[in-house]
Formats: C-alpha cells, structure tokens, sequence
C-alpha cells in the first residue's frame, strides 16, 4: 500500500514561504499530476515528500505510517531530480546501478533492468559514457532511468521530460503510462506540459503560489475549473476573459448558463480558443464582433488574435486550412456550453453543463 | 589555420613557462650537479654546468655508505601507510564536519583550526613520554599511527572542497538508498579525488621527508628513514657535499615519480555536468 | 645467557660512525650476551638526547661535550674512575679530563662525568699548492698575524676570486675564543659572571679590529654565511689559502688527496697564541639500569685498542700517540702544541648559563664583521652589557 | 537554513534500508535511527576526536603545565606560577624582537606567497602541451627535504660565488651581500619560502579544476574580459581555497623554523631571528623547557587571534556554493 | 549585419562524431529553430556558433567574416545554456548585469535594462535572490534574461522555455517575438516545442544525427517534409505511416496523388492523425477499417488510437466532444490533400499539393 496522505504541510526558506499549508490525498496506485506556475512550490512539495526537505509544519502519511521523521532511503521512493543530480564520476551504466546495487540486487538482475530501463530510454549506446559526454536529453533520460530500475512503491518526477524531443517525450510518456500499470506504484509527476498531464494522470493537482487551487481529473480541470487562476492556467492557448459586463450581448447570453440568482455576481466569462468559432463579420449568429490582429500557423491549427475593443484580446483556435488574415474583421460565435462564468472573488459560479459535457466528465 | 594573435600569445605562454621551468628546476639540477661533481670542482667561477667528467660512482658511494636500503624499505612503509592512513581519516573526518550539523559543530572546528597552530617544540616532550608509555619509542608506531586519526590541516583542506560538491548529489544517493557512510564512500570520496591527490602527496612527503619524527623517535639505526639516515649520515662534523647532495637527487625520486603519476587526478570538472542549473 | 642491550648515542656519522660500530662489535664479542645498539643522532643530537632525557629514556652511554648543561643528568664517573685500574688517567692528554668535569650545585665538590674519547685544537690549514702557485714560502711556528696579512695579500686573486685568508664570521663562539685570548681577552671573566671588561676590554677590541680590517680591506674572505659555510670545500677547491680549522678536517683532506700543512695560531701583538680546546667525552646516564655494564663500554672505548681504532680522531691517549710516533708527524704536532697553548677556561665551564650569553657574543661578532661601518667598540659595550644580563 | 540541516543530519543514517515492514518493527526502527542519528556525525569525526584526545589533548596540558614551571629539563622544575609569562611580556627584549621580525616575515611571506601560488596555478590550469610535467617541475622544489634546499640555497645567495650575483653581474648590477647583510637576509629568505610554493599552489590547482568551465564560457560569451573573469568568477569561486590558503600560509609563517635555522641560523645580527627560532632555542639549546612552553602559549594564542580574526572576516568574502545565507537574522547563529 | 554562414562544419569528441558536415545559411534578422531529436548535435552546433568549440574542419562566416579563429568574446553573441550556467555567487541581478557592468554601460542604462528583462520574464521580485534560492523555471529566466540584456547581433538560445509553465512559456514566446521584432537581431534558437518552432520561426532546420534533414519555412515541413525523418517528427502526434502496398484501396488513392510513374516507387504512404476523419463503421466513405483500442482526451481534442490490422496502428485526432470507446469498430477517411508519399529511400516523393496547401504556403 502506498497511499500519500499530507495534512497542513507548510514549509519555508528563510522568511520566503513556499508551501502554505497542503493538504492531499493521493491513493494508492494513482497517477498524480502536479501542474503550476514557474515557482509556485512544485518541486518543493516533491522534495517534501521525498524527505530531503524538512516541513515546519504538517504531517505526511504513507501507507498509513507517519513518515515526517522516516529518512528519505527508508521511504522506498524513487525521484528524478529537476536538476538531474547524476553522479559525475560514475558511467551511465554505474548511475543507474548505483541504487541497486546498495540494495544488494544480484548481478544478474541488476543487469536486466538496466537493459530494460536503457532499451525503454534509448541510451543503449551511452551506457559506457559520463554524465559530461552527454546532451541535455541524455542526461535527463539517464535521470529517469535511475529512477525506474529502483521499481519502489511511489515515484516522484519533476518535470522528467522537460529537455526531450517530441518523438522521445511522446514514446517516453507512453513508456511510463506502461509502466505505471505494470509497477503497480504510485507515481507523482510535475510538469509543465498539459498533454502529459492530461493523458498521463489520474488526477491533476493545481498548485498556485504554495497552495491548492484545485485537484480533479484532467477534464474536470478542463471543463470546471474552480477559479480564474485554474481556467487560465489549465488550457493551450489559454482560456479568454471578458468582462461579463462588458457586452450586452454577453449579458444575455448568461440565460442560458446560470441560475438566475447568481446574475449579479457573474464577473467575468471564460471561453477557450478552440470554443470559439469565427464567422463572417456580420454574420448574425455571431456573438460578437472582433477584428484579426494576428495568425499564428501551426499546421493542423492556426491561432487567430482578435481584439473585440480596447483591452479586449480575444484568442481563437481554426483549422489549420482556415483562411484568416491579420486585418480582416470577423464575426465570433461562442460555443456556449463551454463558456465558464466566474465572479468578483475568481471562483467559477456554478453553471448547467451540458450533456456532452457531462458525459465526457463521465468517462 | 591559427590566427596570429593565437600564435603570438601561445608564444608567449609558453616562453614563460620555460622560464618558470628553468627557476623551479634550477635547484633539483643543481643538486644532481654538485652530486656528478669532483670536489675540486665544487666551487668553479665562473660556474660550470656540466662537470667536465661527471662522477656517477659518487651515487653509489653514497648509497652504500650507510644501510640505505634498510632505510629506503623503512622510509617507504612509514609514507605508504601514513598515506593511506591520512586520506581516509582525513576525508571521513572532514566529510562529518562539512555534511553533518551537530552539536558542538563550530567550535569542534575552531578546535581543529586551531590544532593546527600548535607549536611542536614543546609538546614534543609529553608526546615522547606517552609513546614511551605505550611502548611506541623505537618502533615505526608512533611515525604511523597518528596518521590515521587524521591531521586538522588535511581536515580543513578537504572540508573546503567537500563544500563545493553539490548538495543535490548527496540528496540523489540518498534516495538512491545510499546511507551516510555510503554516500561518504561511493560519491564523496570519488568526487575529492582532486583534493585526496594532494593530501596523498603532502602525507607522503611529509612522511617521506620527515627528519625530526624519526630522530625523536627512533633509537636503532635498522628502523631509520631515508631522511633521518641522510641527516645522521651528514653528521655533525662531516660535510660531504657531494655525497648528501646525492643522495638528495636519490631522495627525491620516488616521491617525484609518485607525484608524477598521481597529478593527472588533478583533473577538472569533477562535478561538473552533476547538476543543471 | 640473556642479552643485554646497551643504548650508545654518538653524533658522528660516516666513517666516524663506521669505526665507533667496530669498536661496539668488539666490545660485544668480548662481552657475550651484551647488544650495543648505535643511536647515531647526527645534527639532531641536542634534540633528540634532550628529549630522551626530557622523557627520562636517555641512552647508556652518550658522546657529551657539554658537561655544565647536561651535568644533573649524568652520573658522576670519579668512583668508577678510582676503582678501575685499567684506567690510567695520566696516560691522557693533559687537560682533557677538565672538560668533563663541573662543579655541584653546591659549587664546592667538583666530579668527573665523562671519559675524554676525542679532541682538538685550532690550527692553520694552509693550502700548499696556492702557496706554491704564488711562490709563498709556508707559513712557520711562530709566526704572527701580520705574516699572515702579508701572505694572505700576495694570495689573493680577485679574477678567480681566491682569498689568502677566510674569516668566519659567523663563527661558533666557543671556537671564536681563540682569537680573543691570544690577544689576551675573553669573553667572560674567570668570576664566570662579567662579561663588561672582557669582551669589550681592549684586547679583544683590539682583535676585532685587526680582523675587521682584513675584511674591510678585502684580504680576507667572509666565511659562515652563504656558501662560505662550507669553507671547507672553498680550502679543498682552492679559494681560501689559510683556514683555521680543528682536527677533523685531516681527515677530508686526507681522503681528498689534497696538498695541505697546519701550523700553529699566529700570535698577535708579540702574545703566545692561545687555542680552545674541544674535547668530546663519553658520558654516562645518571638513569641508566646498567651501569656497570656501561663503565666497561666507556673505559672500552678509551682503551688503546679502541683508541688506535679511532683513526679520525686523535689519540687521546699518548701511549698511543707515541706509538704512532704522532708526536713528530708535521700534520699533527701542532695539535698537541695548541693544547698545550690553551690557558684560559672556556666560558660555558665557568657558567652554566652561558650558552645564552654566548648568543649575544654571536649576534656582536656578527655585528662587527657584517655592519662593516658600525663602531665595533660600541657594538661590544652593548652586547657585554647584554650578556651579562643573560646570565643572571 | 540551521533547522533544516539539522534534519537533513537527523534523518541520515547508517542502517541498512530495509523493506517497508509493518507498524510495530517500523516504530523500534525509527527509535533505533533516531538515537543512531544523533551520534552518526560523531562517528564520522571520531577518528580526529580520539586522536586529538589521544595524542595532542595530553602533550598540550602538560605543556601547559610546564609553562608555570621553571624547568630546566635536566631535572629540577620549581613551580613559579605565571612568572613565565611576566617576564616573557615584560622582561625580554628579545621575545618582542623576534616578534617584531615574525611579522615582517609574515607581512612580506604570506602575500607574495599566496600571490605567486595562486599565478602559477592560474597557469597551470591552461591546457597545454606537457601540463604534467610542469606540475611536477614546479611541485620540485617542495619534494626537497629542507637541508637539501638550503645548501642549494646558500649555493644560489652566495657573495663570491652564487649564482643570483652572477645573474645580477651578467646584467651590470653590483653585487649584493644576501645573506651578509641585515638588509638582504629577511629578502632572501622570503625568495626561498617562496621556491616551495608548490603545496599552495596545488590546492590552488586543484580548486581551480573544480569551478565549472561554463561558467566561463558564459562569462566569455558576455564578453567579460580574462581579467574580470578572474576577479569575478575564479576569485569569489575560489575564496574557500583561498581561506584555506591564508589560513595555513599564515600559519606557516609564525611558525616559520627549518629555512630561517639553516638558512642564516637567525642572522646576520638577528635580522632573520624568528619567535619559532627563539622558542626552539630556548628548549633545546637552553633547555629551559618552562619558558619555552610559555612562548610557546603565547604565540599559540597569538597565531589563533589572527586566524579567527581572519576566519570571522571571511564571512564577508567567502563564497560557499552549498550555504546559501538566509535573510532571516535567527538562523545566522549557524554556519 | 548579422548573416551566419556554415561550410561544411564538422565537430567530433573522440570518436564520436557529432557534426558531420553542416551547411547552412541564415539570413541577417532571421529567427530560426533547430529542432532535432535528443542528442543529435543541436547545442553542439550552437557552442560552435558561439565559438565554445572549435571545430574540426569547415568554416563560420557572420556578417560575412571568417569567424573561425574569433574567439567568442568578440562575436557579440549572446546565449541562453541549455544547464543555464548561472554564476552562483552572484544574486539574480548581478548576473543579469556582469556582462554590461563591464562594457562600460552606464549605471542607469543597466538598471533599466535589466528591469525591464526582469518585467519581461517576471523575475522582479527576485532579482536580490542567488541562484541556489530559485526554483529550476526561475533560473531558466534568470539565464534568458542574461541574454536579452545584452543586446548581441545574435541571440543562441537552447532550450529557453523547457522548464517553464505553458502559460510562462506563451507570455516569454510572446517576448521573444517582440524583441526580435524590436532589436533587429538575428535568433538561433533550440527547441523541442513544435509550437515554439512553428510560431516563432521564419526558417526551421531539422537536424538528425549531427546532419541537416530539412530546412524550411515551418508549414514548409509539415506540408512537405522532405523524407520520413522529418514527417515523423515534425507534427504531434505524430504521422502515421502505412506501407502502400498493404492495403489495396491504398494503391488506389495514390492515383489523385502522383504522376503515374511514380506509383511503383512509393513505398509508405503518411497522413497526420488530424488528417483522419472518423466515420462510422461500413460508412461507405471510409477509406480503410479500424477498430479503437485507446482514447487520449485532451480537453478540446482526444486522441483515438486505432489498428487497422496486425502492425497496423494509427492515430486519429478528433474533436474533445466527439464520442469514441475503446473497442468500437470505426471506418477512417483520409484528407487526400494531405496524403504523403515516400519512396523506398525514405525521401517523399513529388506530390501534386492542392490548392488549399500552396496557398497556405505561400502566405
Ligand atoms: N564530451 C563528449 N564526449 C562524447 N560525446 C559527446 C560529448 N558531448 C556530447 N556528446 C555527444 O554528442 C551528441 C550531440 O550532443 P548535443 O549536446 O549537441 O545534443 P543535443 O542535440 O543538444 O541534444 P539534447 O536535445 O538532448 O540537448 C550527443 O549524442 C552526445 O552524447
Ligand atoms: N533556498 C531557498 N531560499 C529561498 N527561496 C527558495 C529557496 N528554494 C526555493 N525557493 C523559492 O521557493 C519557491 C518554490 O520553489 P520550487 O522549486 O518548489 O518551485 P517549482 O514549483 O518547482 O518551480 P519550477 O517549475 O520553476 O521548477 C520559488 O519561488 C523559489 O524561489
Ligand atoms: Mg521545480
Ligand atoms: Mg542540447
């Protein structure tokens, strides 16, 4: 059994508080994302956890044992650092044993896992080498390899595929989706890629500034986010603010989403790029009116910038076969059981979804 | 292919490297001439350097002058051991003050610094009449074993290197299953190679070189060091220059060739590539 | 039977050190069971005997010359002396046994405490073949300083920078005592306690000057520092013609093939000239276990057969002397004159604090030879008071 | 930064990681490394603990001991309370003297030393064709035992015949007395210290090839020149060998013995007449081992001040890549 | 003018060759993005730009001189390292200023500058922090703004946004684009983000161990890569290939696609998964059959993993909303337009492009 359990954690450095106050639940065998901005504590939560770091305050449960005062070793966990933390001495081959070999594995054995890790990683090639003779990827592949020889009960990674190429990071998610079936381990995940947050996770954690924003599953995230915070973070390219009462047509739009009660209080909408939908100008389904300032081309998609009046920048996501140009004034339409209404505190009011929406929460 | 202004500084560098070579050779060719040289010739003006017959024989002379070979086989238990001694003690020593927050941490230190400071004249005599006490007098003992109980200079050497290993590395052993004693073993030692080369070289020639250790301690002539030997050999009314010079070249070779092989440890970027950022 | 070990501490080493393990070797084989260990101490011998005794492990039997300093630790050998009958005292070269012997702290009975094993005087060396070179006739006994001042100048050759003379002018004090008595000085008075009017009296000013002078007028050569510490080796390599030198050096010059004569002090000022004697004695642990075993090892090495082993020292003994027919051997008679030439009593028998005293004699000597420009008259006013503070 | 060190040291242990075992055999564990970790950082400075106690605790209290003695070493010490000191601190001339020139020593030593070291390294640290063999041509001199180096030495300073005033005839300058002349003598043993280098400027080396070449290779990116490079990156980087460095040059030149002693055995006229001579002299040549043991103290106490001093002052100037200084004023009672 | 030009640059540690014979020439003002999977000599070619390395043979000409023998210092380039290489001892910002403090810049001129980089890259509040006291996104931004600073001819960065959060990451992107626009300066710049390549780039070079694959605008390469290589790496997910042969309504597509002649040649047909429509099993429409064995949701999209046949596994992209399930049999339609063709070689054939396609390139 490894279920995490954190009450209250809170840490800081010095004056600079960096966890105020965590308190989470992770079951066993779960996946957990943690997703948050540049500096908001990830890595200390995991470093936390891990035990390299002591809390000020708070306690952490695994497998039901209070562990504040268990050293790291005795934690049966496995992390790969931010940093890599490779041994600088050792070859590949000895950083990837190293940890095994102190657990007395026999030779064979260690062996076998190091081929596996080394096939699973594509470092086959570079198991004779030094952590200097290696590229940023390379490095940090070898760091994940450390990690998973080890197979403990939990495993912590921060931002384990931040330096790989999409090919690689596409296979090397997919590597660890199997593994994570097969180890049976609980595993922790930071990154800054939503994708490998959202095919990855059981459950996403939302951190800000040292404290929950929201925890969920991954379309939960996407489709209720709690707060402004959650709706902006959670979403490529980000979600689009308006501010209710800007529009009239806005105004009314809310009919159809909230009680009527909760009117007043709607502060601002949200609505994704890819809810978004771009009409002729003057296209009378259109909601409203906004002119082209900008076309990113993806290939499959295109980001289209409009601006619906002074600080109104709006983002829209089309086909990547769409024509659109800078200048060209168009019509916008709003998916409307994707727009999200939130109020003056930047909590989301609670709104009808629709079926197809709760039908894919369902799933 | 070289541009100029490469070449010209390249120049330059090396030119004064000569140079340097020249002034820090100087003294070793020296000795090697004063010991290839006639008496007669000692004191040529202007001087000479090359004597116009060197006299090989006077090395073997001087080496069969007096039991060497009894002394080189002391001489060298006395600086192996020592050394061995020195870098282990030294390093765990150091790696429990640089890793480890504890009570009385700072002022164990201060106490080590100032350790150093001690004047040797007059602790010497207490020292001879505790390994006297012990039975140590008159045996290789008490050049030895004090060696592994670690010197506060080496402590404090390796402490400061210990301090720009990354503290991440420790944190990876760790999770890694590494207790203290095998993150000491398996990461820090490897890691203070750099460092542990220059503690093995300064023990070793502190041993090797040691005059007033043996003299102190030492009774019997069969368990005399090269440098002892080598002073008692000079006497205190002969003055051979030819032959003490030497064996002085003699002296200093194996320590030279040691050092020779050893320095390439000394070797950059031992923690570099550990970690990003 | 079970083995005895004898601790012998000597501070020879080569040849010296050679000879001194035959004699021990023949000492063991006439005393089976008996081990005589060597503790060769060479330049670390204050050190390290210090240290032993300091400790109270000192060896048996030890090399000593400074009796007044070590005299509370060694045993006093009258008795031994009195008893034994293979020790004639007489047979001695006269003088010697003064060395090695000191008052008590009462200050009344004076003992004996060592056996003299070895000896010397001051001599002139002078290097034959740069005389000859020069077409000098040698120097004669007699002789007087001005005779070596003429010498040295008609010796002297700035192109191959060869001196007629070398002056030590950083000399041991003790040795440096030579020349203050044939002027008829000294450094400490016979009360052992002033210094003033002695080393700052008019003879020995009037020394100081004469020898100053050879080096202001660059006659003579500055010996003691640089390599002019191995003045030796500038006598064998023919930069300096005249050196005064004790007895060991014979022996160098003897293995070096090298064309030399010695020839008694010159005297100054119509004086007879006067040497220190250096004496070295065996002594023998006040703490040792065995010391009968180490009187027969003391009065070994002072038996003929031991003496005659000693050829690099002089024989202590006349009969052995005699034998050698040392007596008329050029290269040595002037030992035996300069022993017997030797009047005064060294300073360190006079006081046993004297060695601290004898530091400011050096730094003063040094004073007047190194500063060149001072008043030496007032640089040994000072150091005289100085001194005797010390020794009080 | 103080608290959480103190756990990191808490939570290190020196079992063997067992599996995750149940409640019960988890609890008696935990005490067990509890108690285990508060000794563990003892266990690892042990070595020096019991030798310090074994072999240098003892000896200093009985020289401490000896120094309210008059002990003459041939027997017959007579207790005379802090006499010793009295007349160390106010009856001889000659211990201010020799101070006097202890520090004019250190004063002209420790900075060229620690300047000339730190250059040869910074050579050193060049890549360069044969870069072993320079090491060990300039470790040279330092593998010489002393007595081997000063007659080479004596050789070089001599007058007539050395071979520093043939260099200086050869480039039309007079003769210069080294070591006849009081002017010259403490010079001349300085430039001798100075040959044996080596040690210093190993650690230089050797800290040296421990900062990162990317920093570097960043710094020459921006344009930074070899100079600020040196004073901006190598110099804060290299402050703990630095500290070292001082720390034991200063040291060495208090306690400054074999070159002065056979150099010039303290002359000429005392100008090269250091305290560690004086002390030496006094115990060995005067056997006056209470008086000695007294200096001795007093230079103790006097090479300790200025080292904490100089420790105290590093704060300021020495970088340590692994402390990072907190701003909270509580935790700056730990290092 | 900042105009780069490569001749046949080659680079190897030891024997292991990592360059091997680049040509290239990027224009003065240019952006352009190396991308290329982990370890194929991305950074090296960067380190050799910057003069960090020499090179074993081949020629580096900026600004139309021979830079070869220039040592670094004097090329007037700036550039982010992918492990930061921040200077520990100094606080944030005095690494943002080391290297003007030394130009001579005037106290004022580098306090601004360096609080606008610190504006840009959100570093403001710690700018008096060292670089042991951030977290890993903030010392990325502490070495972007290193660079920005300074305002070089060149800009080389590697891997500049890795470890940021997406919405960290747009913003800087954003930044970037801007300063490019406003400095005038040409921008070499390391990527593995697809997005970041696509959106910032005028000219992408796809390296593949240590040669040039393909060089092109960006919808350049994903509308015409040039061999396997590149159309699998460029576009995530990414494209799936499908032996021609295998299937033989496959034969019969290529007939809209290609000059007769070449029908024999090809070998692997290619098509991106957001290329693939989903239709409903027997739907007559339906190019081939498949059956789903795996659904990613994304939020706005899902990935729909399908097999079409033993070794036969494509990805579909499709709407967020649309309801797929593991297990359902569906029928795929290929976008014809958007079908790929590779030879026996690997190198794509001569496709005919359609309208839609030369437009979008040519805009
Ligand atoms: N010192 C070295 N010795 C041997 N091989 C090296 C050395 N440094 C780098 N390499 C190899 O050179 C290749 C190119 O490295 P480089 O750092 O340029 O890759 P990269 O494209 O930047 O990769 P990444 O995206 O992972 O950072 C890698 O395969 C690496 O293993
Ligand atoms: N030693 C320290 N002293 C003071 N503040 C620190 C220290 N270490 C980290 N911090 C601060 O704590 C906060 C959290 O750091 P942490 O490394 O956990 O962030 P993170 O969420 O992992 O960010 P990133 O995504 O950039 O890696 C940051 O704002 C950082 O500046
Ligand atoms: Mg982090
Ligand atoms: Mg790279």
């Amino acid at each position: 059994m490894a279920n995490l359990s954190l009450r209250g954690l809170r840490k800081s450095y010095g004056t600079v508080d960096v966890l105020k106050g965590i308190d989470l639940e992770i079951a066993d065998r779960e996946f957990v994302c943690f997703l948050g901005p540049s500096g908001c504590g990830k890595s200390t939560l995991l470093r936390c956890i891990a035990g390299l770091e002591a809390m000020q305050s708070g306690e952490l449960m695994i497998g039901g044992l209070r562990m504040n005062e268990v050293p790291p070793a005795e934690r049966d966990l496995a992390m790969v650092f931010q940093n890599y933390a490779l041994y600088p001495h050792m070859t590949v081959r000895k950083n990837l044993s190293f940890g095994l070999s102190l657990r007395r594995f026999s030779k064979a054995e260690i062996d076998s896992r190091i081929i596996e890790a080394a096939r699973m990683l594509q470092l086959e090639a570079l198991l004779e080498r030094k952590p200097k003779q290696l590229s940023g990827g390379q490095r940090q592949r070898v760091a994940i390899g450390r990690a998973i020889v080890r197979n403990p009960r939990v495993f912590l990674f921060d931002e384990p595929l931040s330096n790989l190429d999409a090919a690689l990071r596409e296979n090397t998610r997919a590597e660890l989706a199997r593994l994570h079936k097969a180890l049976q381990a609980t595993m922790i995940y930071v990154t800054h890629d939503q994708v490998e947050a959202m095919t990855l996770a059981d459950k996403v954690v939302v951190l800000n500034q040292g404290r929950i924003a929201q925890v969920g599953r991954p379309l939960e995230l996407y489709h209720s986010p709690a707060d402004l915070f959650v709706a902006g973070f959670i979403g490529t390219p980000r979600m689009n603010f308006l501010p209710a009462q800007a529009l009239a047509t806005l105004q009314a739009l809310l009919q159809g989403l909230l009680p009527l009660e909760l009117h007043g209080a709607a502060q601002t909408l949200g609505i994704r790029p890819e809810h978004i939908r771009l009409l002729a100008a003057e296209d009378s389904a259109a909601h409203i009116q906004a002119r082209v300032h900008g076309v990113e081309r993806l290939g499959a998609q295109s980001m289209v910038h409009l601006s619906a009046g002074p600080d109104q920048n709006l983002t829209v996501c089309v086909d990547g076969g769409q024509l659109v140009r800078s200048g060209d004034a168009v019509g916008l339409q709003f998916d409307l059981e994707h727009v999200h209404v939130f109020g003056a505190d930047g909590r989301a009011l609670p709104r009808r979804l629709s079926p197809a929406v709760q039908r894919a929460l369902a799933q | 292919m070289i541009s100029l202004a490469a070449r010209s500084r390249r120049l330059a560098f090396y030119s004064l490297m000569l140079l340097l070579v020249l002034a820090f050779a100087a003294p070793l060719y020296w000795t090697l001439l004063t010991a290839l040289k006639a008496k007669s010739e000692l004191y040529a003006w202007p001087p000479i350097w090359w004597p116009a017959e060197p006299r090989w024989g006077n090395f073997v002379e001087a080496w069969t002058a007096q039991p060497f070979a009894v002394f080189l086989s002391n001489s060298l238990w006395v600086a192996l051991l020592s050394t061995i001694g020195q870098i282990f003690s030294s390093s765990l020593v150091a790696y429990g003050f640089a890793r480890f927050d504890f009570k009385g941490r700072n002022a164990l230190f201060m106490i080590v610094l100032g350790s150093m400071m001690i004047p040797w004249d007059v602790s010497m005599i207490p020292l001879y009449m505790e390994f006297n006490a012990l039975g140590w007098i008159n045996t290789l003992k008490p050049l030895i074993v004090p060696s592994f109980f670690a010197a506060p200079f080496f402590i404090f050497l390796l402490r400061q290197f210990i301090s720009s290993i990354p503290r991440e590395l420790d944190e990876a052993a760790r999770m890694d299953g590494a207790n203290a004693w095998q993150i000491y073993w398996r990461i820090h030692l490897p890691l203070m190679a750099p460092a542990l080369v220059l503690v093995g070289t300064f023990q070793f020639l502190g041993s090797w070189n040691d005059y007033l250790g043996p003299l102190i301690f030492l009774n019997d002539q069969s368990l005399y060091t090269l440098a002892l030997g080598l002073a008692q050999f000079k006497g205190l009314h002969s003055n051979n220059v030819t032959a003490i010079a030497a064996m002085t070249v003699l002296l200093c070779l194996p320590p030279l060739l040691l050092f020779f092989l050893a320095q390439r440890h000394i070797m950059d970027g031992a923690t570099s590539a550990a970690v990003k950022g | 039977a079970e083995s005895q070990l004898l601790r012998f501490a000597t501070w020879d080493g080569s040849e010296s050190l050679l000879i001194q393990q035959r004699i021990a070797a023949a000492f063991e084989a006439r005393h089976p069971g008996v081990k005589v260990q060597m503790e060769a101490y060479g330049g670390g011998y204050n050190q390290k005997l210090s240290a032993a005794f300091g400790a109270k492990n000192p060896p048996d039997v030890m090399y000593m010359w400074n009796f007044p300093q070590y005299q509370r630790v060694l045993e006093p050998l009258d008795d031994y002396l009195a008893r034994d009958a293979r020790i004639d005292r007489s047979d001695f070269v006269p003088g010697l046994f003064r060395f090695a012997t000191v008052g008590d702290a009462d200050g009344k009975t004076q003992r004996i405490y060592g056996v003299p094993a070895g000896f010397t005087a001051q001599v002139i060396y002078y290097n034959k073949d740069m005389f000859d070179h020069a077409g000098l006739a040698y120097p004669q006994e007699g002789w007087s300083w001005d005779d070596l001042r003429r010498m040295a100048i008609q010796l002297r050759k700035p192109a191959t920078k060869a001196f007629g003379f070398g002056l030590d002018v950083n000399p041991d004090p003790y040795d440096f005592q030579s020349y203050l008595w044939s002027a008829g000085g000294r450094m400490l008075g016979p009360d052992g306690v002033s210094v003033q009017g002695h080393l700052n009296g008019a003879p020995s000013k009037a020394m100081f000057a004469m020898l100053l002078a050879l080096l202001q007028q660059d006659v003579a050569a500055t010996l003691g520092l640089g390599d002019g510490r191995n003045q030796r080796q500038m006598f064998t390599s023919d930069k300096v013609a005249m050196l005064l030198d004790g007895a060991a050096f014979r022996v160098e010059l003897a293995q070096d093939g090298k064309r030399y004569g010695v020839v008694g002090l010159p005297s100054f000022q119509g004086r007879p000239a006067q040497s220190v004697v250096s004496v070295s004695a065996l002594a023998m642990a006040r703490e040792s276990k065995q010391k009968a075993l180490a009187w027969d090892f003391i009065q070994f090495f002072s038996s003929a057969e031991a003496v005659r082993l000693r050829s690099n020292d002089l024989p202590v003994l006349l009969s052995v002397a005699a034998q050698q027919g040392l007596q008329d051997d050029p290269l040595v008679r002037p030992f035996y004159a300069m022993v017997e030439s030797m009047k005064e009593t060294p300073a360190h028998l006079l006081n046993p604090r004297w060695m601290r005293a004898q530091d400011v004699v050096r730094d003063a000597i040094q004073e007047v030879f190194l500063s060149k420009q001072g008043d030496s008259g007032a640089i040994l006013d000072r150091a005289a008071i100085k001194a005797e503070r010390k020794l009080r | 930064m103080h608290k959480s060190q103190l756990m990191d040291a808490q939570s290190e242990m020196l079992m063997p990681i067992s599996d995750p075992v149940p409640g019960k055999a988890k609890t008696a564990g935990k005490r067990r490394a509890r108690s285990w970790s508060s000794w563990l950082p003892y266990l690892f400075i042990a070595p020096w603990l019991i030798g310090f106690l074994a072999f240098t605790v003892g000896p200093l209290l009985y020289s401490l001991y000896m120094s309210f003695f008059d002990w003459p070493l041939m027997g017959g010490e007579r207790f005379v309370g802090l006499q010793n000191y009295q007349r160390v601190l106010f009856q001889d001339d000659d211990f201010w003297e020799a101070l006097g020139v202890t520090a004019r020593f250190a004063l002209l030593y420790v900075p060229t030393h620690l300047a000339a070291s730190l250059g040869l390294a910074l050579l050193l640290n060049r890549r360069c064709l044969g870069e072993g063999l320079f090491r060990t041509i300039f470790y040279l001199p330092s593998m010489l035992s002393g007595v081997a180096l000063v007659s080479i030495w004596s050789w070089i300073y001599s007058r007539e015949y050395g071979l520093l005033n043939y260099a200086l005839a050869l480039l039309g300058l007079p003769a210069v007395d080294w070591l006849g002349s009081p002017d010259w003598a403490m010079s001349a043993v300085v430039i001798a210290s100075l040959w044996s280098l080596g040690g210093t400027m190993l650690v230089f080396l050797a800290g040296l090839k421990g900062i990162s070449v990317e920093l570097y290779e960043a710094a020459e990116m921006s344009g930074v020149s070899k100079l600020k490079q040196f004073t901006h990156i190598t110099l804060p980087l290299l402050s703990p060998v630095i500290l070292f460095n001082l720390v034991t040059t200063l040291i060495a030149a208090f306690q400054q013995l074999t070159m002065a002693l056979l150099l010039t055995g303290g002359g000429p006229m005392k100008s090269t007449y250091m305290l560690a001579m004086y002390i030496y002299d006094t115990a060995f040549k005067y056997f006056d081992m209470g008086y000695a043991a007294a200096m001795s103290w007093l230079m103790f106490a006097l090479i300790l001040l200025l080292s904490a001093s100089v420790m105290r002052f590093s704060s300021l100037w020495v970088f340590y890549e692994n402390e990072v200084k907190s701003e909270a004023p509580a935790d700056r009672s730990a290092t």
